[in-house]
């Protein structure tokens, strides 16, 4: 299995003729995605890619091409007209990329599209190692297995994924679920597909300072996930209050969002936290040989 | 971006909430012939974005021109500074207003709660005061509800906040309008935060928003041109002029009080980055990201940005490639070197990802040998920085 | 039984206090509806008639009194926003006698109350006989029966139940869904609700000239109600078109609305359609003693 | 209330629907002194509520003041007359409006479908066109979509709607605004129907409104007290205006071609009087509900309203009382037989439903006997005429 993205997803871009789009479309394919069409209004009728159908609107598009997936490339400007789009025309499943869609924006889309898992904005993606990669991430330090990572962080994520891969523990699913202050997927949301997940023997969750998603989280795990051995990360810990560092999402204010606040909430849950990602690996594998927490 | 209480209250109007009769000037002349023509009692405020105005001494009465014009004088160009504010902020104008002779203080604001993805609302039967004070010391005085976007505003929600904070009812009829008010504003021009503190009933039963606090989100401002003066003339932090200046985010660039040198792609990384530096004894020197997919250029300029503090005594560039490409980050370093007009410091280089061998070979050609590990790279320039 | 409205609904009153809620609430009263409380802003704390508690908000009546049903009585510019705190507070039925509400208020309130029934606006009501009346109907024409009634008329209504109780038939539930351009409750929903209803033996449906609701009724009646009798009748046959009489529904534009387009959709649904009220009973009980349509 | 092409226009421009550059004018002079100063070539279109203006003789060109002014001269006062309305309407202003070279012309129009409880936006690529012809002909041709009032307007919606009706590619840039715009309107100001017919794409690449049709919604008015004059102003039907007078509803009294009086308490039995004299072989003179509660004075008004009209014969007044007093009516019954100074007719009067035995009392005692049941009432009244 793996979460939300497997063999069998149907997958859409939107802006595939845009710079960004074609491009990670063409990275998308090199990892065997099943990338079933692309939108572009306007470009209907056309193709790119040696085949992968153009439409002129994402309802054209599910109704040719069966669509369940999409992955959205297009400007802030218009990123939750498309994300509107794709509930509206069925889509059961979102990526957005795009980064910097006004925060309303997201309000509005979060509040009418009940039925459509979002995933970001402002995110790199999800991957089911082995199966499809619908993001920006690069497929190749990816590694089919049984660990799943939930993560606030782009680059972040690659980092921790390089380290576990190299230690020979491999991914059901990697989400990432982007930095923005209004966001479709939480680290909840995630925690909770895991759980049901019988191919996820162990979750990875990289935080960030800022928000209280991770302080949710802990208590998620805490009240849901006694079974299931979770490791956390958190990134910034060094950070200076109040300073804003690049991340809307990371700004630490009022008394959540301090990596103390963070510490001890997972610490009340039971969750290990590791102080750098290169101990993330050896966590893992104690626990996952270790007794339950 | 932050607005000043004056461009707060100009937005107020549009949405129809009350504010005091005033005037904003930029000079004392301006302010002494507004007087002259409208004699009575005014306040002067300066208009400044720090918190704690009044108590640095930022707002002053004045019942005649010659009175206006002295403080006005004194005012403007006058460096406040308060706790919240320990540099200060420079009084550039001043908002005068009519004295309201005050029967009761409310306060009601909006913001985004991120954990409900919604619109809250928050009011307080005790206005004037700093609200964060009275959720420590009197919880139970604050009442809150949030606002389901798609079914938008609807006025009984201003009812049920006015009695579940027992405003008096001198307020009851107007704040719903008030309320709505704020939450088109809200929605319209895309705020982080609306607030007003104090919202006034005055002896003679009018309700009125005394001061005005807009924070408008940055991504949404290009729905309203109309701002852009505003915009302009807007102070700006140091740092994301210098991040803009560069082609970077304007939160991608943060002076910090370490001497290590930080640039990493991804905010998240920069961040572990700097985590990584403390880990290793530490201290970085600044947060810069450059981003997804940048080019040598931009590679190149956030080099010589680093660099141009001071306090630089070693820097780590640590980049793991998604979308970046590992040649273009090589080859901006190569070009940031070779330039003879900026300083140079010890560089640690981490190169893995996209494009990795490609990179490598560049700076392998140019005498580099990048570290393994971020680790690594962070112990090494952390022993640099101390040589 | 009866649908919606039994011995066993808490209602509130919205507007209480005003004129034409306390006249009514004293009516309903008299007819032993259990009315549990009401609501004015600003009277919370008070009561009226001998021990009705008044409230401030919805939210008040329902934590104190367990409110499961409202009658609002507030003028058209405050109606919508009772609809929609009723909706808020956890009511799950509302009838809205409120005439003269903007059509766009009621749009945005029908898009964003699921889970609420809406009866109306500008609509007499319902009664269950017998049970309990929420609305302004004259309690004493209505007689305990099995015959179902639905119109969108309020007078019409009443010259319609006067001559099905002196013809000896009673009525399970008569349900009056407004005149407005925009309705909460249709044709079709009460249809569906008399259709599972096994103490209504018959339906009588008193549309009218305009719309297309009553076509709609046909439809289902034909696809769904194949066993239970349905009698309809349709005011204003005589009608000029293109006339605006009254209710804001009954004008006739295009195809739909026209009288003929109503009989015509009936006739094709086997559902009689009377000429006159006074014939409605005959019609009845011919059908309740003959075989199914 | 129906709007007129310039007012229409007023409020695409609030919206941001761009529309033609022109002059609002009430005279000839007015007209004359535009064009002199504006030298070019100018439309003078009349402001009529009625369709078929343009085939009328409403619309004129003109190239120079002194043509501009004839042809104005000639417009202003002019009872136009069309199919869709034989009876024609006076011309009391122009508009002159910029010619606008063609390229292509659409049609888009906002409107509630009481089915869906949405409003449903329409567009097709025939514009100039009327569009029940075009869904007559050619069904195809006419793209519909529905929009959630919760999830609100997004533009998409516009972009689907403009390639279903395969609109010219020049639309598709400005489509959407245009689209948004009506939207706006459409919720904002509360209208039963928004029309833009034509919507032009002109030869040098713009969208623009060539036409507006605006009905608002009457109970929504008050939300716009800037509207006021345009209500003020506004060509009102005889029969509203007799109704308001009285103190009736808008639409609760509109004549027919019968020669029986209608008086009934609620729409559905006016409607239900009215089917019961044609049913007995007769004809109503007008439709007239009393509305619910109502008294004695209106009762009376109401009675002199309808016997004001020459055609009336015989009058059946049909009362089923429920917030409906019975005593009420009979004492406004007396009233009005009361005055000396009104024609009286033959009268029938049906009263049952709350305080009946009160009202036929005061019947009695004025030496009048109610019948029993709708159908005698109607069958008397029939005859009552005839004789």
């Amino acid at each position: 299995m793996a979460i939300w993205l497997d063999k069998n997803s149907k997958i859409i871009v939107q802006g595939i003729t845009g710079r960004e789009g074609l491009f990670h479309t063409q990275r998308m394919l090199a990892y065997r995605t099943p990338i079933v069409g692309g939108v572009t209004p306007g470009k209907g009728g056309s193709s790119v890619e040696g085949g992968i159908p153009v439409f002129n609107t994402v309802h054209d598009a599910v109704a040719k091409t069966g669509a369940t997936h999409t992955i959205i490339f297009v400007p802030p400007a218009f990123a939750a007209d498309a994300l509107y789009e794709a509930h509206d025309a069925g889509i059961g499943f979102a990526a957005c990329i795009t980064e910097g869609i006004p925060v309303h924006d997201m309000l509005r889309v979060v509040a009418t599209t009940a039925g459509m898992r979002i995933l970001g904005p402002n995110c790199p993606g999800i991957v089911s190692p082995g199966k499809a990669l619908v993001g920006i991430m690069p497929g190749h330090i990816f590694k089919e297995g049984r660990v799943g990572m939930i993560s606030r962080s782009g680059t972040l994520t690659y980092e921790i994924v390089d380290n576990l891969t190299k230690a020979g523990l491999g991914q059901s699913t990697c989400v990432g679920i982007g930095g923005d202050p209004i966001i479709g997927t939480t680290f909840v949301d995630a925690l909770r597909a895991f759980a049901n997940d019988p191919e996820t023997d162990a979750i990875v969750l990289c935080g960030e300072i800022g928000g209280s998603d991770e302080e949710d989280a802990a208590a998620f795990i805490h009240d849901h996930l006694p079974d299931k051995p979770v490791v956390a990360f958190i990134g910034g810990r060094s950070a200076p209050r109040g300073k804003r560092l690049g991340h809307a999402g990371a700004i630490i204010s009022g008394n959540f969002g301090t990596p103390e606040s963070k510490l001890a909430a997972f610490a009340a849950a039971g969750v290990p936290v590791a102080d750098r990602p290169s101990q993330i690996p050896d966590v893992v594998k104690s626990r996952l040989s270790g007794a339950k927490r | 971006m932050k607005l000043m209480e004056y461009q707060g209250k100009e937005l107020f109007r549009r949405v129809g909430i009350p504010t005091p009769r005033g005037h904003f000037a930029k000079s004392a002349d301006d302010v002494a012939a507004f007087v002259a023509a409208n004699p009575g009692s005014w306040v002067l405020k300066s208009q400044v974005l720090m918190g704690g105005r009044g108590k640095a001494g930022g707002i002053k009465f004045a019942d005649d021109p010659n009175q206006a014009r002295a403080i006005a004088s004194e005012l403007l160009g006058k460096v406040l500074k308060s706790v919240q504010n320990p540099e200060g902020e420079r009084v550039g104008s001043l908002l005068v207003e009519e004295k309201v002779a005050i029967e009761s203080e409310a306060y009601v604001s909006i913001t985004i709660d991120r954990a409900a993805k919604k619109p809250v609302v928050i009011v307080t039967a005790q206005g004037g005061m700093d609200v964060e004070e009275v959720a420590a010391h009197d919880p139970d005085a604050i009442a809150k509800l949030w606002i389901d976007a798609a079914a938008g505003f609807w006025p009984f929600v201003a009812r049920r906040l006015a009695f579940a904070a027992k405003l008096p009812l001198g307020f009851h009829k107007t704040f719903p309008g008030v309320v709505g008010g704020l939450y088109s504003l809200f929605m319209d021009y895309g705020a982080n935060l609306v607030e007003i503190n104090p919202l006034v009933l005055s002896k003679d039963g009018a309700v009125i928003a005394s001061d005005a606090k807009v924070d408008l989100d940055d991504n949404a401002l290009y729905k309203h041109p109309e701002l852009k003066d505003w915009k302009a003339e807007a102070p700006v932090d140091e740092d994301q002029a210098a991040a803009v200046a560069i082609g970077l985010g304007l939160s991608n660039y943060a002076k910090l009080d370490g001497n290590i040198g930080v640039i990493a792609n991804g905010a998240g990384l920069g961040m572990g980055t700097m985590d990584a530096i403390r880990n290793a004894g530490g201290s970085a020197a600044n947060f810069l990201d450059i981003g997804g997919g940048a080019q040598a250029d931009l590679v190149k300029k956030s080099y010589n940005l680093v660099v141009s503090d001071p306090k630089v005594k070693s820097m780590f560039i640590n980049i793991f490639g998604g979308i970046t490409r590992g040649d273009q980050v090589a080859r901006g370093i190569v070009e940031a070197l070779a330039g003879g007009d900026i300083r140079k410091v010890p560089l640690v280089v981490r190169l893995t990802g996209t494009n990795e061998k490609e990179g490598r070979a560049i700076l392998a050609a140019a005498g580099m040998n990048p570290v393994e590990t971020m680790d690594e790279g962070a112990k090494t320039a952390v022993e640099l920085a101390r040589a």
